[in-house]
């Protein structure tokens, strides 16, 4: 019959249209800039690096391998090692990166940088409202902007921080076992 | 001057028009509307005298002027699908190229 | 012979003369609706509503469109639509076509003006507008002009086929 | 063959036409509301019938093969997700495919598994977006686009909170996944998979026996098995045209011949059948969900002797392909032991699925036009890569 | 009397307008007595418009489970203000092949046509600005002349998408204007009159409780239903807006139309609408009068206004839910389908009238409608062989 | 009465009355681009829009047959109209056999539209 | 995807059927063990029809084309090689010297078809194709006018490395513009320098 | 108008408005955007017109197909070089005032794809470009996060004065030269009047 079909589309926009008015379902809008939805743990959008403790400088766990600046696909990272060395999270004297830039506008958030980090110092951060209007000044990311610290990973990842500041432990704890004998070693040359 | 003069008077002036586009434009559409302006100058006249004639009551003049309209709109259909049909053969509507295309 | 008469004719008249002269030929045809409707508005102006606004109906709603598509399928013939003066022969069939449109009109005008019937006062010229309720149309149509109505369907479908078997492509394409 | 001979024919028409009126030339595209993307279609019109369609593309032409042949084997996964950019899923799942082919990686069950969700809900939110979209190039003032994006935004909060990412999962490594995926995430995509035969319903409700859809859709645009087969159509538009040829029961790659579901095919290969067979192969993608999350193992991820970063392969090549939700996508990689591919080629199935493009379309309608590029269901991230 | 107040509700504009009349001097009255009329369709109509589009969206967007535009002013209502004045101060941009003066003119011709269509509305009891003993002729004369603008827009752009939108257009705007003239035919053989308050007066009446509509009869809901269906390939809403099919051609014959003569497209488009609903509400759905004999106690001009709302809703429905026809499906839709129905229609409305009361003539009518219906219905479908396929699986 | 006045002059006043309702707005518009906002055509903006490439060939090409023909159907149906008009307000007063004389009437003309469709007029190319 | 008939079956298959065409077989030592027939140019098209429309292989489907470039190389060996040496006494001796000898492999480009069969659901039977060298006589017979499928791939063969398919129906660039000059996938491509600043760092 | 005056009136029932303000009212709160989708972010503006996100809460679904009648361009992906004339004529199409968005990375700078050789890097090249959403693809919220920052910034321009945006100077340009194909790229490769890198340091 000529008009069955259309009448039961019509049937159906019809229900779409009441159950906007009553039903949660029919009503998917989330107002964003006051509702939000909530993001998911695993959300990622750029990286940043993670400090501990409250000096930026002086807790900032990179060590200027520079991994990450190569394995990244975009190369976005530009790193370049400091001359001296200053002592890492279980006291060995590391390099630490005189310059981290991160250029966001190239940024293809792949998190690669993350998963090839051998010392847990590059994560991805869930910040997305990020639109400026200044192309060069507001997309590319310093060291002072990229650094932030382990507790704000804590509060967006807060069970794959766990799981990190677990492996930290575990190997601060080896190194701190590695540690002991030789000191007693060293006392007992003295 | 009487309305009946005035009406009968922009009457043949519409139908000069026409018959002088009729004559000087080459395009056969333009001819066709020349015609057609004459048609409907001759309405005019149909409805003026209707208008301020003797039998008003009778409607012949309005009746007239819609039979007109519609020979007249029937005589466009015509007319141009004619001009059209000769396009196809011709490539113009150019009333004198078709003339020396002839035959 | 009121201001709306002068200005309707007035805009008839423009209407025809532009529609006549122009050199695009779809602004011709924009002029004859222009030049139609004044004339239509003269039908209402003499109180023939139903012949005023059928004239709208069937001129600028249909013949004005018929003419434009007639006109958009013959295309190459916009060019050629221009009044070509600087050939000699051209320019002379030009002026013949004007002086004899002079001629009739003049005739015409002569004939208007010195008629006598129509230039005596005469007591019908003067009368209120006749009644032309759609009603009476509708019974005079029906009664005393159903064989002109008749003939007139007759001439219609004629009309149709004949127009239609013209336009119609001769070989029919390979569907 | 008969494939080239209908071309020759209908270009001798083409010729012999031009009787009436004069043929239109106009692109469509790049910029146009309907394209998918900078798709462009050079059409020349015979009032609104197509004499000749010849599709101009590469306005997307992002050099994928070239970033991806200098960048190391891991670094070329996160360009795969922009390939087809509705479907990161398979896209990944396909190079991981061919890179285990040529670097013989195992995969284990439970990542394999994973995949098999993924890659299905993958084809679900792309084929419901599909339908919406040819709607949408239908006229249809984009209610069936709104409601397919209520159910995909609905997978894509999945994959977000398994992968990070709604579009860009970046998720599948050679030798496995990346991340393991929670009972909570199963028990969501188990939701999922219960609630969408009712949206089918729905949809089909809105749309199937709609009088104006199937005049629209029936008889246009089709497409014989024989020309479909040698023109290398693959994925739904060859099931429409009634070839039983499914990668997932033809190589049965992963664990796909662990699952029960059904091929459907279709008769008159129009857009009407690429419309239904895309919706029945969405229900049948919903019963591969539903066995394949019943059936999950535990286990390991991914191949622990893999390495990721720094993979060299021996020297030698390999093709790899999987079943997308466009067709065929294969990855062809030739290694000379470096840890970089020395060959890297993509077999987009959009981009080939248009071959026949114009032979859909000639005699058509303009509009005609407009829904078969719709029911081919182009990405143009693939096409041109 | 207890009608009293109601009559005066019923009556307060007229009221109002012959109170305002009457402070001026008699010469004028006349003139300013047409002013107000005028003055009152030239506000009250844009100001619908500007309604009915934020309606529209919001009412789309009910439909597909969003919100539609609500942030602007209260619940979104000032959207139209923003967007006129936005269209306002946009540049405006005419193409330089362009034909200036005709792509200037079209606009403005089509909302005027949109306007003069108006006159002969009856918004309420003696609430129309004129009655013309042919009223209807005159509505549909000036519709014609829409046709002609669409024309003049389309082609003076130089633009193909929109010359082949203008042409859509034109073709889409003659093949329903038949239909559309037909399917009104059979109210004024049973209402006698072309005059559309004498049309509207007529079903006015009421048996029992039900009103003497013209709808109510078998061929008056064929007729409505054939006259809405043509009203919306008038009008080009969905699902016939092939000319300015977006999905295809752009935006059809307005393609090269930025700034408020965009605006007045849109606004022409949308009072032509309003308008053609307006005459089928008077034609077939009793014009300004209530639907049940109890409720006459509301004034005439609400049932009018919530008549027109009620069928604004119904294109708006309509718009949310169908694709779009192809040309060819739409031609054929026309002289096929519609005028065929349409014509008989018209020939069972003069059956209607010769047969005796009772069950007899409904059934007769009935089936002089639905017959052909199914017949023609089938044909415009299996011709092609257009139908519910099934499907074969490989296991 | 309020409808009492003269028809025409309302008519011609609405006329007038939407002639100034769309030129206002534009002479509006006009005057804002004087004032503040002034108008920069140039050669690509005020070029032929397709698609975002440079538009070639014309876009005034001749078109299809079948517009035509659909177009003397139409005005064929359209003088049938006016015919009709007259008849259908006349129609309740009429005698069976004035009605029988329309019905042969339409029936010619349903004629040739029926030998239009059996032609293929009405099929759309 | 195994393959139900060896190269070998095929090669032999192949040079029964089209009489004078040579193939040779490439092995792929890799896990994936897809190896490869190197068919000539003279009998490519005959060779295609055949494999298309054998009733045994039926490979109807072309699934993927690809260009290869492979470059000139210089293989640099060491070769121990007799020779006569004059020593500083002036005697000629003849004694072994090792010797760097560098042997010029001349580049070429490469087509490489995988091809499949839907009807008896075998493959990957992979074709491959060189050309002469890269510089102007890279041309290779098309396989569109067998299989279709070929026509956009092979297109896009032309477009970035250069092959040019004779016998193809539209030869033209594809995915980049007409007028571009260059053929941006071959190894040796440079894309234009163009004066590139970006904000690598502050 | 004085701000605090202003204030006053309004707690008094008064509200003043300006033509400035009437005017940045009315530009931002009917945005139509040029329907134009490139690449993946396109998939996102999609999205962001979705019931999910809904876009048209600001006015700004009615999504215009002919850059006549939009006022905003989303440059929603990779621009290709084989793509960029048309999106440089699309823009020079659109009438004053004109807006433009550089959606995700590709847009900004060619993102990911920065070195493909037919990769432009960066729209910015060629169109000015009032609001940058680094990301790939920006999630539909940061989306309309631009679109929020872009109302912003309409309504913080003045109507007179020096400070007058561009499209309200009559002298400043409002095309921009549309770069032709050239043998081996784009040329011109860079339009100065728009674009001012900075410069690498130590240069």
């Amino acid at each position: 019959m000529l008009g069955e079909g259309i009448v039961k589309g019509l049937a159906e926009t019809a229900r779409n249209f009441l159950g906007s008015f009553v039903d949660e379902e029919r009503l998917t809008t989330v107002e964003y800039p006051e509702e939000r939805l909530p993001q998911a743990e695993a959300a990622r959008n750029f990286p940043f690096l993670i400090y501990d403790g409250d000096d930026a400088e002086k807790g900032l766990r990179c060590v200027a391998c520079q991994i990450c600046e190569k394995e990244c696909p975009p190369r976005c990272i530009h790193i370049e090692k400091s001359k001296d060395k200053k002592p890492d999270y279980v006291g060995k004297q590391q390099f630490y990166p005189a310059v981290f830039d991160i250029d966001v506008s190239v940024c293809m958030s792949c998190q690669i940088c993350v998963e090839v980090c051998p010392f847990e110092a590059i994560r991805m951060d869930t910040q997305f409202e990020l639109s400026t209007d200044d192309r060069f000044g507001g997309l590319l990311w310093t060291k002072a902007e990229l650094a932030k610290t382990n507790e704000y990973y804590h509060s967006i990842h807060p069970t794959e921080a766990g799981e990190t500041d677990a492996r930290l432990d575990e190997e601060k704890a080896k190194v701190a076992a590695k540690a002991k004998p030789a000191e007693a070693e060293m006392q007992a040359k003295a | 001057m009487t309305p009946l003069t005035g009406c009968l008077l922009v009457s043949s002036l519409l139908f000069a028009i026409g018959l002088g586009g009729a004559l000087t434009r080459r395009s056969a559409i333009l001819v066709l509307i020349g015609i057609e302006l004459m048609l409907n100058a001759a309405n005019l006249n149909f409805i003026a005298f209707w208008r301020y004639g003797p039998h008003s009551e009778a409607l012949t003049g309005m009746l007239f002027v819609i039979f007109s309209i519609a020979v007249a709109a029937a005589e466009a259909a015509v007319g141009l699908a004619l001009i059209i049909a000769i396009y196809r053969h011709t490539k113009t509507t150019d009333v004198q190229e078709m003339d020396e295309l002839r035959g | 012979m009121s201001l709306s008469f002068l200005i309707l004719a007035l805009l008839t008249l423009g209407g025809a003369v532009a529609a006549m002269t122009l050199h695009r030929l779809v602004h011709c045809v924009l002029a004859l609706t222009v030049a139609l409707a004044g004339l239509a508005g003269l039908y209402l102006n003499l109180g023939a509503q139903f012949v005023g606004l059928a004239q709208i109906l069937v001129y600028v709603g249909a013949v004005a469109i018929l003419i434009v598509f007639a006109v958009l399928l013959t295309r190459g013939a916009e060019i050629a639509s221009q009044m070509d003066s600087s050939r000699q022969g051209r320019f002379s069939a030009l002026a013949g076509g004007v002086a004899t449109a002079a001629a009739v009109f003049a005739v015409l005008a002569w004939v208007v003006l010195h008629s006598p019937t129509l230039s005596a006062p005469a007591a019908t010229m003067t009368q209120v507008a006749p009644q032309a309720a759609m009603q009476q149309i509708g019974d005079a149509l029906m009664r005393r002009y159903v064989l002109p109505l008749e003939v007139m369907g007759l001439m219609l479908t004629a009309a149709l086929i004949g127009a239609v078997i013209l336009a119609l492509e001769e070989k029919p394409e390979a569907q | 063959m008969s494939a080239m001979v209908t071309r020759v024919v209908l270009e001798e028409e083409e010729s012999a036409r031009g009787v009436e009126g004069e043929l239109l030339e106009i692109s469509m595209g790049p910029h146009h509301p309907s394209t998918h993307g900078v798709f462009r279609m050079d059409v020349r019109l015979d009032g609104e019938r197509v004499t000749r369609l010849k599709p101009v593309f590469g306005y997307l032409h992002r050099n994928h093969e070239k970033i991806a042949e200098k960048a190391s084997y891991l670094a070329a996964i996160p360009y795969t997700d922009r390939l087809d950019y509705l479907c990161s899923m398979t896209n990944n799942w396909g190079y991981a495919l061919a890179v285990e082919k040529l670097a013989g990686i195992p995969v284990p069950e439970r990542a394999e598994y994973i995949r098999v969700i993924t890659a299905e809900l993958t084809r679900l939110q792309n084929h419901a977006s599909l339908i919406g979209f040819l709607l949408q190039d239908m006229g249809a003032s984009g209610t069936p686009l709104m409601y397919a994006f209520r159910e995909r935004e609905k997978i894509l909060d999945l994959f977000e909170s398994l992968t990070g990412a709604r579009m860009m999962c970046n998720y599948m490594r050679f030798g496995g996944v990346r991340v393991d995926c929670s009972s909570e995430w199963l028990e969501a995509a188990q939701n999922i998979a219960s609630s969408f035969p009712q949206f089918l319903d729905e949809y089909e409700q809105l749309l199937t026996g709609n009088e104006i859809l199937m005049a629209r859709t029936q008889g246009v645009g089709a497409l014989s098995a024989e020309l479909a087969v040698n023109a290398g159509i693959t994925g739904p538009m060859l099931r429409a045209s009634g070839v039983n040829y499914d990668l997932r029961k033809v190589d049965r790659y992963g664990i796909y011949d662990r699952f029960t579901f059904r091929v459907p095919l279709g008769d008159h290969g129009d857009v009407y059948d690429r419309y239904m067979i895309r919706l029945l192969e969405m229900r049948e993608s919903v019963k591969i969900l539903e066995q394949a999350l019943a059936a999950i193992p535990e286990g390991p991820i991914i191949d622990p002797k893999t390495r990721l970063r720094g993979l060299r392969p021996k020297a030698g090549e390999a093709y790899g392909r999987i079943e997308g939700p466009k067709g065929e996508l294969g990855f062809f990689l030739i290694s000379d032991g470096s840890t970089n591919p020395y060959r890297y080629k993509v077999r987009p199935p959009s981009m080939i699925n248009l071959t026949v493009l114009e032979d859909m379309c000639l005699g058509r309608n303009v509009a005609d036009v407009v829904v078969i590029l719709g029911s081919v269901d182009i990405v143009m991230g693939e096409v041109d890569r | 009397m207890t009608q009293a107040p109601v009559q005066q509700l019923d009556q307060i504009f007229v009221m109002l307008k012959h109170w305002l009349v009457g402070y001026v001097p008699a010469a004028a009255q006349p003139v300013v007595s047409s002013l107000l009329s005028v003055v009152a369709i030239l506000a009250l109509f844009p100001a619908l418009f500007a309604f009915t589009t934020v309606l529209e969206r919001k009412g789309l967007g009910r439909m597909q489970n969003r919100y539609g535009p609500n942030r602007v002013g209260p619940f979104g209502l000032l959207q139209p203000l923003a967007d006129g004045i936005k269209s306002l101060t946009k540049e405006d941009v005419v193409p330089r092949t362009a034909d200036k003066a005709v792509h200037f003119m079209a606009p403005l011709l089509l909302v005027a046509a949109s306007f003069l269509a108006y006159a002969v509305l009856p918004v309420g009891r003696n609430m129309a600005a004129v009655n013309l003993d042919a009223g209807v002729l005159y509505f549909f004369a000036v519709g014609a002349v829409a046709e002609l603008a669409v024309f003049m827009a389309g082609w003076s752009s130089h633009n193909k998408y929109s010359l082949l939108g203008a042409m859509r257009a034109i073709a889409q705007m003659i093949s329903y204007e038949v239909p559309l003239i037909l399917s009104s035919l059979a109210v004024i053989m049973a209402a006698g009159s072309l005059s559309t308050v004498e049309i509207a007066g007529r079903q006015a009446g009421y048996s029992g409780i039900w009103p003497h509509w013209y709808v109510l009869t078998p061929w008056g809901l064929a007729g409505f239903l054939l006259f809405m269906i043509a009203a919306t390939a008038e009008t080009n809403r969905s699902p016939f807006d092939l000319p300015e099919g977006e999905s295809e051609i752009i935006a059809g014959y307005y393609t090269e139309y930025s700034g408020f003569k965009f605006a007045l497209f849109f606004l022409g488009e949308y009072l032509g609408m309003f308008a053609i609903s307006g005459l089928g509400i008077t034609l077939f759905l009793g014009g300004w009068s209530a639907p049940f004999s109890f409720l006459t106690w509301i004034p005439s001009w609400i049932w009018f206004f919530a008549k027109l709302l009620a069928l604004i809703a119904v294109f708006i429905w309509m718009r949310g839910t169908l694709p779009r026809l192809r040309m060819d499906q739409l031609m054929n839709f026309a002289w096929k389908f519609m005028l065929p129905m349409a014509l008989l229609v018209m020939v069972s409305a003069g059956v209607w009238r010769f047969l005796p009361h009772g069950v007899l003539r409904w059934i007769v009518c009935f089936v002089m409608i639905a017959v052909p219906y199914v017949l023609l219905g089938r044909g415009l479908l299996q011709g092609k062989k257009i139908g519910k396929r099934t499907y074969r699986f490989a296991e | 009465m309020v409808v009492a006045d003269n028809p025409w002059m309302t008519i011609v006043l609405l006329l007038f009355g939407a002639l100034a309702f769309g030129t206002a707005p534009l002479a509006l518009a006009w005057l804002w681009s004087k004032k503040f906002s002034p108008r920069k055509p140039g050669p690509d903006k005020n070029s032929i829009y397709e698609c975002g490439l440079e538009s070639e060939g014309d876009a005034w090409v001749r078109f299809h047959a079948s517009y035509y023909l659909y177009a003397i159907v139409f005005l064929i149906f359209d003088v049938e109209a006016v015919f009709l008009l007259p008849f259908a307000v006349s129609f309740t007063r009429l005698s069976a056999g004035a009605c029988i004389a329309m019905l042969v009437f339409l029936l010619l003309l349903v004629e040739g539209l029926i030998w239009a469709w059996q032609k293929g007029v009405l099929t759309w190319a | 995807m195994t393959q139900a008939i060896s190269v070998e079956e095929i090669k032999a298959a192949m040079e029964a059927a089209v009489p004078g065409c040579r193939a040779e077989i490439l092995r792929n030592e890799s896990p994936s063990a897809q190896h490869s027939l190197l068919i000539d140019h003279e009998h490519a098209v005959n060779v295609a029809a055949f494999l298309r429309d054998d009733m045994a292989l039926r490979l109807d489907f072309c699934s993927c084309v690809s260009g290869v470039d492979w470059p000139d190389r210089e293989i640099t060996e060491k070769v121990k090689v007799k020779k006569t040496v004059t020593t500083p006494e002036g005697e000629a001796q003849e004694q072994d010297v090792e010797e760097t000898r560098k042997t010029m492999i001349p580049g070429f480009l490469e087509a490489v078809y995988h091809l499949f069969s839907i009807e008896k659901k075998h493959g990957p039977v992979v074709l491959r194709m060189r050309t002469v060298n890269r510089g102007g006589d890279a041309r290779l017979p098309s396989l569109t006018p067998v299989w279709r499928s070929a026509e956009f791939q092979e297109r896009e063969a032309f477009d970035l490395y250069g092959i040019v398919f004779e016998g193809h129906p539209d030869l033209r660039r594809i995915l980049m513009w007409e007028g571009f000059a260059d053929y941006p996938m071959r190894k040796d491509y440079v894309p234009p320098a163009e004066d590139d600043v970006e904000a690598v760092a502050k | 108008m004085d701000q605090e005056l202003k204030i006053e009136l309004s707690k008094h029932g008064i509200f003043t408005t300006t033509f400035e303000e009437l005017y940045n009212w009315g530009r931002k709160n009917s945005v139509w955007p040029l329907t134009f989708g490139l690449a993946c972010c396109a998939i996102e503006m999609i999205a962001t017109t979705m019931a999910r996100y809904d876009l048209a809460r600001f006015g700004a679904e009615v999504f215009r197909a002919s850059p006549r009648q939009a006022d905003l361009m989303i440059v929603s992906g990779t621009v290709t070089k084989k793509m960029a004339p048309q999106v440089v004529r699309l823009y020079n199409q659109m009438p004053e005032p004109k807006y433009v968005i550089a959606m995700g990375a590709c847009a900004i700078s060619g993102g990911p794809f920065r070195d493909g050789y037919n990769v432009l890097k960066g729209i910015d090249r060629y169109i000015p470009v009032d609001v940058h959403i680094p990301g790939c693809p920006p999630r539909p919220e940061a989306l309309m996060h631009a679109f929020i920052t872009l109302q912003k910034k309409i309504d913080a321009q003045q109507l007179t004065g020096e400070e007058r945006p561009r499209h309200l100077k009559a002298n400043e340009p409002s095309e921009f030269p549309v770069p032709e194909f050239g043998e081996h790229g784009l040329e011109p490769a860079q339009n100065p009047d728009v674009f001012h890198p900075l410069r690498i340091l130590g240069q």
